[in-house]
């Protein structure tokens, strides 16, 4: 329920430098995500927020009011720490209380407050474990329950369920988005899970090295990448690099050597990249809209690998000197295998152009 | 491979190690010795408590003892002190722990090794330095009466407080030293999770903190307790007779044994049932650090008046503590009788230093005494670390009554355990090679060990539980032996502890007295005894100077300490 | 308890009394003595006797009861020089020492010796008045025991710590036997006022004597030997009385432990230090009073010779049988009770 | 290169049962496994084989020989443990080659195999830092060099790549696979990600409160799962309880209330399904395979939900009383709307038939 505003943060460890010059905004009610390589900073930047770390330089705000060094007990967070950071000696049940006996609550307030958190993590009846007998993933989820409960105004996620399964990764985060959404808390969230961050995020931060590569929507950060990084951190992205032979209208025609011409729409372009004839672009060509069969942009390649994941078949495709990897729905129809021919399409419209690579 | 003919071999080895007995074999030298040195006396003892004239089992010195005044009244004040004692000393010795470990700042090192010093203190000459600085003619009471102008001294220390006091300013180090151990092992992310709960700082100490500390707080309070309950110098000092102690040694001094063998054996059962109430509440909770991945980040401190005032309190406490030495100092540069009215004394010399480097017989003594503590701190050690390891990590059947034998020679005022040993070691015993130990070497560092024992164990034990298991686990999983994953992960993860317990026991045998009196020869004659020498024929100066020179070796000794540790550190605080 | 009796029907079969001409070996002697008389005497007798290597080990009465006591079945001392009176009686009481029978037992009066030769009174204390001589001049300081009663010297007086005192429990008892040795009671009205008057307890001689030096008091009770000795070789301002009714003495003495391995040594050193040669130069130096009663008047320093000795007439055998109850009764009923 | 046999193993935890009956075996450099929820046993298993438990009853054997009490260190295993269990006092080098050291090899040895390790866990540069001056993906890939340097027998790797991004974990994922391919280390593998278990696995075993659900091939697992509690944990599923009407040849056809008739193929059923008409059935339809459109099983719905995933859309449509999950390929076009109206098909042959839900 407080907006969270970042000047110019930079983090220094010794001569290193963990983050650079990081500019947010996230506003109250925002459900904003980090999402970056391992050790990119992340961890460091919440760590910020929380007021664990003091920026370097730079400034941090709550509600435009300036939070900088205020203590982190007074900033009315609640944080689910990478490590979890539980509290060896204490129960389940004691750990998730003891933000709530910190605010005074009455005994039997704390009683129904944990025991509806509990259940929300699914670990009902384990209120009397030590943390030593816990699973790696309860551990998770007690970490977990110990933030949420306490309804703060700002809630900061490392990485808050990557010990979870699927299924319960799932259901998790959907009520997370649920109580996020209901109770209006602001949310800082960091994963190293494209998929989390997609499907919960209202803006996602894409990070690298310590800085901001871009910050958006989770379908402009999918859909229009600013560089190639995002493009090709988020998501499978097929890059290709090639030489502008013909613009028309709308249309745009790159060689990307060996002879093969790729046709795209000229409106689907980063920002920054120079659209005219014999100039460089690159391409980026996501996997899943690659189609097998006859279409626009047909193309012809032979397997080079195969991988089955479930709900699709994944090929890297080999097309002259270029590496495509293709994905295929699981439609339970027969596995080409390597060596096999295959012809592919690709959609106009799903053709991304992005200026040069470096 | 040649699996095939190793196969069976390997099998019964398992069988043997894999059984839920082999612990037994791993812990049979420990118990063999503490039977030796521990047991074997001390059913001496007990039994002749228990037994009349004629040696039939009577209770009739029990009764006695609980139905006289005098006795209840000492074992209420020994109680009540030492009780107070573990309190006082819990909160200067942690307080200054955090201080001195959490802050960075300059000179923090230099800080860190005179908090130690006052552990230096020569049982002896430390308690009238007390009575110089606090007695009523003491340097602090005349001085305000002086600068107030008032009739009498305005306060003075006296009585069953003034033990309190000794005790606090001698034996807060064994809580600074284990919870310094413990400080350096904790998690600080717990911290920062408790503060983002919202919990302030003290919550954050009185339910993050002390319980986390808790395994090194009940080391350390055991260890006081148990030394108050058996503490000597003190009630002797400012004439307290109604503590077990004193009427131990008035019951001997009458000749009456079976009455003193009474009260060391209440003494002890004491000390016992505290040793047990603690071991309890230990065990209600787990302590061992469970984060995923180690402890990470680490908390700044940013704000600058906390720093200063850490660094002012850090200053103020250790120059506070330093005082009683800093007065043994400056009486070893006093003419002798020159100081009686003065607030501090009016004429100096350097005479008694002469004295001392001129007098051949000073050397040997405080070689002595290195000597007979270095071996005896082996043996402490080795056993020591061995047997804490075998507690913390495997579960056996008598595993209480270990430990109560471990801490027993502890609890015991230190004329008794020199009495035991010369009782049993007077004769040759199978425990002793079959030889007669009193008026050898060995006696006296036999003695120092059983009696530090406690020191190296308490602190090594309060380290392994803290220490996250699966570390271990990880060592072995990459093939290491038990005896290379020990030697390169665990002593290294718990070496703090040790090195705490190590330094304790160390100076400790550097000062020990009480003991050591009765069991020393002329040929190993250790510096306390040395000391105690010069004051008996009255040459106090002397005496002094002599203590300042035990001061100097302890600081060597610290600043070695140090050096061991600074290798080991793992990253002091921001 | 096996208090203190008088130690008199223990039956100790003589020891053999011959004696070795020179003798050689070992000779492991526990001393309570200070350091310095050892040293003046100890290199005097390895003169005398250079084929024996001597050993000793300096510490209190206490002590060397204790240590003798646990090595009892296997002794490693062969001298107990210095102790009190009531330390060797429990001794004997105990089994551990030898009788025997020097040279000089004859030169040594009834009361100081043990009946059957377990130990001898080596020299003898007078219990007295002490005081500060900054302070007080000898006439302005009490003159006898009663007078420590009168409330001028309220908080004035300073008393080491009574019970864990040799010198002082027997000052006490003897004031209790003084009032009247049937029936304690008025010696215990006695020693009711005196703690009236006393201002604080010290722990331990060093530290009375501090105390009195800096004038926390400026009367105490204690034993001449050590005054003398405070107040010429240390420089203190002591001074002391020899009350007019006479002065508690307290015996001193030495004993051969029973079994000792060097048991010849350890005689030929107990005659050696009664010699006449050996007392009149610890008389001279160290204030000793001896309990020979032959020595020479040119064997005896001035101070001695000025000596007028008053001795209180104790029947030291009551005193022995009282005195735990007596000390005890104090400690609890009447110490700081005021 | 060796063979694991788990015989009966069963693990209690004083009077709670961890896991029960457990019987595996696992052949000579088979990549195995172990999938399941949270608190399912899969560590305790884990632990087992590694030595640091023992089982309260049960027999494991490598290569046929019973090492069910045979010390951790004489196992020859490498282990990621889920905790990381790195050594606190240690850099990241001294980690790396902690197992090196032990096995006494030449300084020189160690250095490049260390640094052959780090290279591959992207740590290189990093061997001086202490472990506490890394990210927590840094430190997981620590301990998974740690792990793989010393080419151990056998590799149990517990969530090994948990805190890794999407990039860093696929490229990791797939090192790993080739090492264990080219040494033939036989590898249990314990994840929570069934994309990860699916791509890498030869056999999979699906655990739940500490029992055996199923043990099979990823195909097996995916497309033909034993039970209710395998089909809905594997992948997303559309499950639907119905009564069979007609069995005609191949082809069986359900209805499964508010009129609505699915008709599917009858080989696709699972082992002990009894098919006969009015026998109830349960039916398990994967969101994927169902089709936007008409075709066959065409059916109408609303739409409920809609979530971005980056990939794909994911629908919840209401038909009737039943909620389908169904998830459609983001092929740029445009996005319905909650409320929307749509017309679905499901093809015959993705229908797949199991016992009514126990
Ligand atoms: N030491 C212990 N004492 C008591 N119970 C334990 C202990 N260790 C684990 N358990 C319990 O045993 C069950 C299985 O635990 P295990 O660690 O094997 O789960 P897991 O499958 O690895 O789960 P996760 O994916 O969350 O790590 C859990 O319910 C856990 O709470
Ligand atoms: N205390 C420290 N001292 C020195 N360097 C540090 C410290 N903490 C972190 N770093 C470095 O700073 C960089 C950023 O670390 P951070 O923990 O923010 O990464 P992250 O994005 O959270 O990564 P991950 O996803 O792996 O957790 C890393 O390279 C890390 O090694
Ligand atoms: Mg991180
Ligand atoms: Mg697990």
């Amino acid at each position: 329920m407080k907006s969270v505003r970042l000047e110019q943060i930079t983090k220094m460890f010794g001569k290193s430098r963990a983050v650079e010059d990081i500019n947010i905004d996230i506003k109250s009610g925002e459900f904003f995500t980090f999402l970056g390589p391992s050790g990119c900073g992340k961890t460091t930047t919440l760590r910020m927020i929380a007021g664990f770390y003091f920026p370097t330089s730079g400034k941090i705000a709550f509600d435009n009011e300036d939070i900088t060094t205020v203590k982190p007990n007074k900033r009315n967070i609640g944080m689910v720490f990478q490590n979890y950071a539980l509290f060896p000696h204490m129960t389940v049940f004691e750990n998730i209380a003891f933000g709530l006996q910190v605010r005074k609550l009455s005994k039997s307030v704390i009683r129904e407050k944990v025991e509806k958190a509990q259940e929300f993590v699914r670990l009902v009846g384990y209120g009397d474990r030590k943390i030593t007998e816990l699973s790696g993933g309860q551990q998770q989820r007690v970490a977990l329950a110990r933030a949420l409960v306490i309804e703060p105004d700002i809630l900061l996620l490392d990485e808050p369920l990557s010990n979870l399964d699927a299924k319960l990764r799932e259901e998790t985060r959907v009520e997370i988005k649920r109580l996020q959404v209901e109770l209006g808390i602001t949310t800082v969230y960091v994963t190293h899970d494209q998929h989390e961050a997609m499907a919960m995020s209202d803006r996602i931060m894409v990070m690298s090295e310590g800085e901001v590569q871009q910050i958006g929507t989770p379908q402009e950060i999918y859909n229009k990448p600013d560089n190639h990084f995002v493009a090709s951190f988020i998501g499978e992205s097929n890059i290709l690099e090639g030489t502008i032979k013909e613009v028309s209208d709308n249309h745009v025609t790159v060689d990307v050597g060996d002879g093969i011409l790729l046709k795209g729409i000229r409106e689907n372009s980063s920002p920054h990249v120079d659209i005219a004839e014999d100039k460089k672009v690159s391409l980026s060509i996501r996997p899943e809209i690659i189609e097998v069969g006859k279409g626009s942009n047909s193309i012809q390649g032979k397997i080079q690998l195969t991988e089955f994941s479930g709900v699709s078949i994944n090929y890297l495709v080999k097309i002259g000197n270029h590496e495509l990897n293709v994905m295929i729905i699981n439609s339970g129809s027969n596995i080409l295998e390597r060596g096999d021919s295959i012809t592919l399409s690709i959609p106009e419209n799903s053709i991304y152009f992005m200026s040069e690579k470096g | 491979m040649t699996s095939e003919a190793i196969a069976p071999k390997k099998s019964i080895w398992a069988k043997i190690t894999q059984s839920k007995y082999f612990v037994y074999v791993l812990i049979s030298p420990l118990v063999l010795v503490l039977l030796a040195y521990v047991i074997y006396p001390m059913y001496k003892t007990f039994s002749q408590s228990v037994m009349d004239q004629e040696g039939a089992l009577s209770f009739s010195n029990y009764i006695n003892f609980f139905t006289t005044e005098a006795n209840l009244e000492s074992l209420r004040n020994s109680v009540f002190i030492s009780v107070v004692s573990v309190i006082t000393c819990a909160i200067v010795g942690v307080a200054m722990a955090f201080l001195l470990n959490r802050y960075e700042f300059p000179g923090r090192k230099f800080l860190s090794v005179l908090v130690l010093v006052p552990m230096a203190l020569p049982p002896l000459i430390g308690a009238i330095s007390f009575y110089f600085l606090y007695g009523e003619t003491g340097i602090f009471p005349r001085f305000f009466q002086q600068i107030f102008n008032l009739e009498e001294v305005p306060f003075s220390l006296e009585g069953i407080w003034g033990i309190i006091m000794v005790h606090t300013f001698t034996m807060y180090t064994y809580f600074y030293l284990s919870a310094s151990a413990a400080i350096k092992g904790l998690d600080l992310s717990l911290e920062e999770a408790a503060t983002s709960l919202g919990s302030g700082r003290l919550r954050i100490w009185t339910k993050i903190i002390l319980p986390m500390l808790t395994p090194a707080m009940v080391a350390s309070s055991l260890l006081v307790f148990m030394i108050s309950m058996a503490s000597y110098t003190a009630p002797l000092m400012f004439g307290v007779q109604r503590t077990m102690t004193m009427q131990i040694t008035l019951s001997r001094t009458n000749g009456n044994l079976d009455m003193s063998a009474t009260q060391s054996t209440v003494l002890s059962i004491v000390s016992i049932a505290f040793l047990i109430l603690m071991t309890w509440y230990q065990n209600r909770r787990n302590y061992q650090n469970q984060s995923k991945g180690t402890g990470v980040h680490r908390t700044e401190v940013r704000s600058p008046i906390v720093r200063y005032l850490a660094v002012l309190l850090s200053i103020i406490g250790v120059v506070v503590l330093m005082l009683p030495i800093m007065v043994i100092a400056l009486i070893s540069f006093a003419v002798d009788g020159s100081w009686t009215t003065q607030i501090i004394p009016a004429a100096y010399t350097i005479q008694h230093y002469v004295e001392l480097f001129t007098d051949p017989d000073t050397w040997g003594p405080i070689w002595n005494s290195i000597q007979m503590s270095t071996v005896a701190v082996i043996g402490n050690i080795i056993f020591g670390v061995a047997a804490a390891y075998a507690m913390v990590r495997f579960n056996f059947k008598g595993k209480a009554f270990m430990d109560i034998l471990i801490m027993v020679p502890w609890a015991l005022p230190g004329t008794v355990v020199a009495v035991n040993m010369i009782s049993a070691f007077s004769e040759p015993s199978a425990f002793a090679f079959n030889q007669v130990l009193v008026g050898t070497f060995w006696i006296l560092p036999l003695a120092y060990f059983v009696r530090q024992l406690p020191l190296v164990f308490r602190n090594s034990q309060a380290s392994l539980i803290q220490m996250d298991q699966s570390v271990e686990e990880a060592a072995q999983s990459l093939g290491a032996t038990w005896w290379h994953s020990f030697r390169r992960v665990v002593l290294p993860i718990i070496m703090p502890g040790i090195l705490a317990g190590t330094l304790l026991a160390f100076v400790q045998g550097l000062t020990e007295f009480v003991a050591s009196i009765l069991i020393y020869t002329p040929s190993t004659m250790p510096l306390s005894v040395g000391i105690w020498n010069k004051m008996y024929s009255f040459e106090f100066g002397t005496a002094c100077a002599y203590g300042v020179l035990q001061t100097i070796l302890i600081v060597i000794v610290l600043l070695v300490n140090e050096k061991i540790k600074g290798d080991n550190d793992t990253g002091a605080a921001f | 308890a096996c208090g203190n009796d008088d130690g008199s029907s223990d039956g100790d079969s003589e020891g053999g009394n011959e004696e070795g001409e020179g003798g050689s070996g070992d000779l492991v002697i526990y001393t309570a003595r200070d350091q310095t008389v050892v040293d003046e005497v100890i290199p005097l007798f390895e003169e005398e006797y250079p084929d024996i290597n001597v050993e000793v080990l300096t510490m209190g009465a206490q002590q060397i009861l204790e240590r003798v006591r646990g090595e009892k079945s296997n002794p490693q001392a062969d001298f107990w020089w210095g102790g009190t009176q009531s330390a060797f009686d429990t001794a004997v009481e105990e089994d551990l020492l030898q009788s025997y029978e020097p040279d000089f037992a004859e030169a040594i009066p009834e009361e100081y010796k043990d009946p059957e030769g377990h130990w001898y009174g080596e020299i003898i204390l007078p219990e007295v008045i002490m005081y500060n001589t900054d302070e007080l001049s000898k006439d302005e300081a009490p003159q006898d025991w009663d007078d420590l009663l009168d409330p001028k010297w309220e908080d004035e007086i300073i008393i080491r710590g009574v019970l864990q005192s040799g010198t002082m429990r027997t000052i006490y008892s003897a004031m209790i036997y003084r009032q009247d040795h049937e029936d304690p009671e008025a010696g215990y009205e006695w020693l009711n006022k005196l703690d009236a008057n006393t201002t604080d307890y010290a722990q331990d001689p060093t530290n009375l004597y501090l105390k009195l030096a800096r004038q926390e008091g400026t009367v105490s009770l204690w034993n001449l030997q050590d005054i003398l000795l405070q107040k010429e070789q240390h420089n203190q301002p002591f001074g002391y009385v020899m009350p007019e009714s006479g002065a508690p003495i307290l015996v001193d003495g030495v004993g051969v432990i029973k079994d000792a391995q060097n048991a010849e040594n350890a005689k030929l050193f107990s005659e050696f230090l009664f010699s006449p040669d050996i007392r009149s130069k610890l008389s001279e130096d160290f204030f000793q009073i001896p309990t020979r009663t032959d020595l020479e008047d040119e064997q005896q320093p001035d101070w001695l010779k000025d000596l007028e000795m008053n001795q209180m007439d104790l029947d030291w055998k009551i005193m022995a049988e009282n005195e735990t109850e007596w000390m005890e009764h104090w400690d609890q009923n009447i110490k700081n009770s005021n």
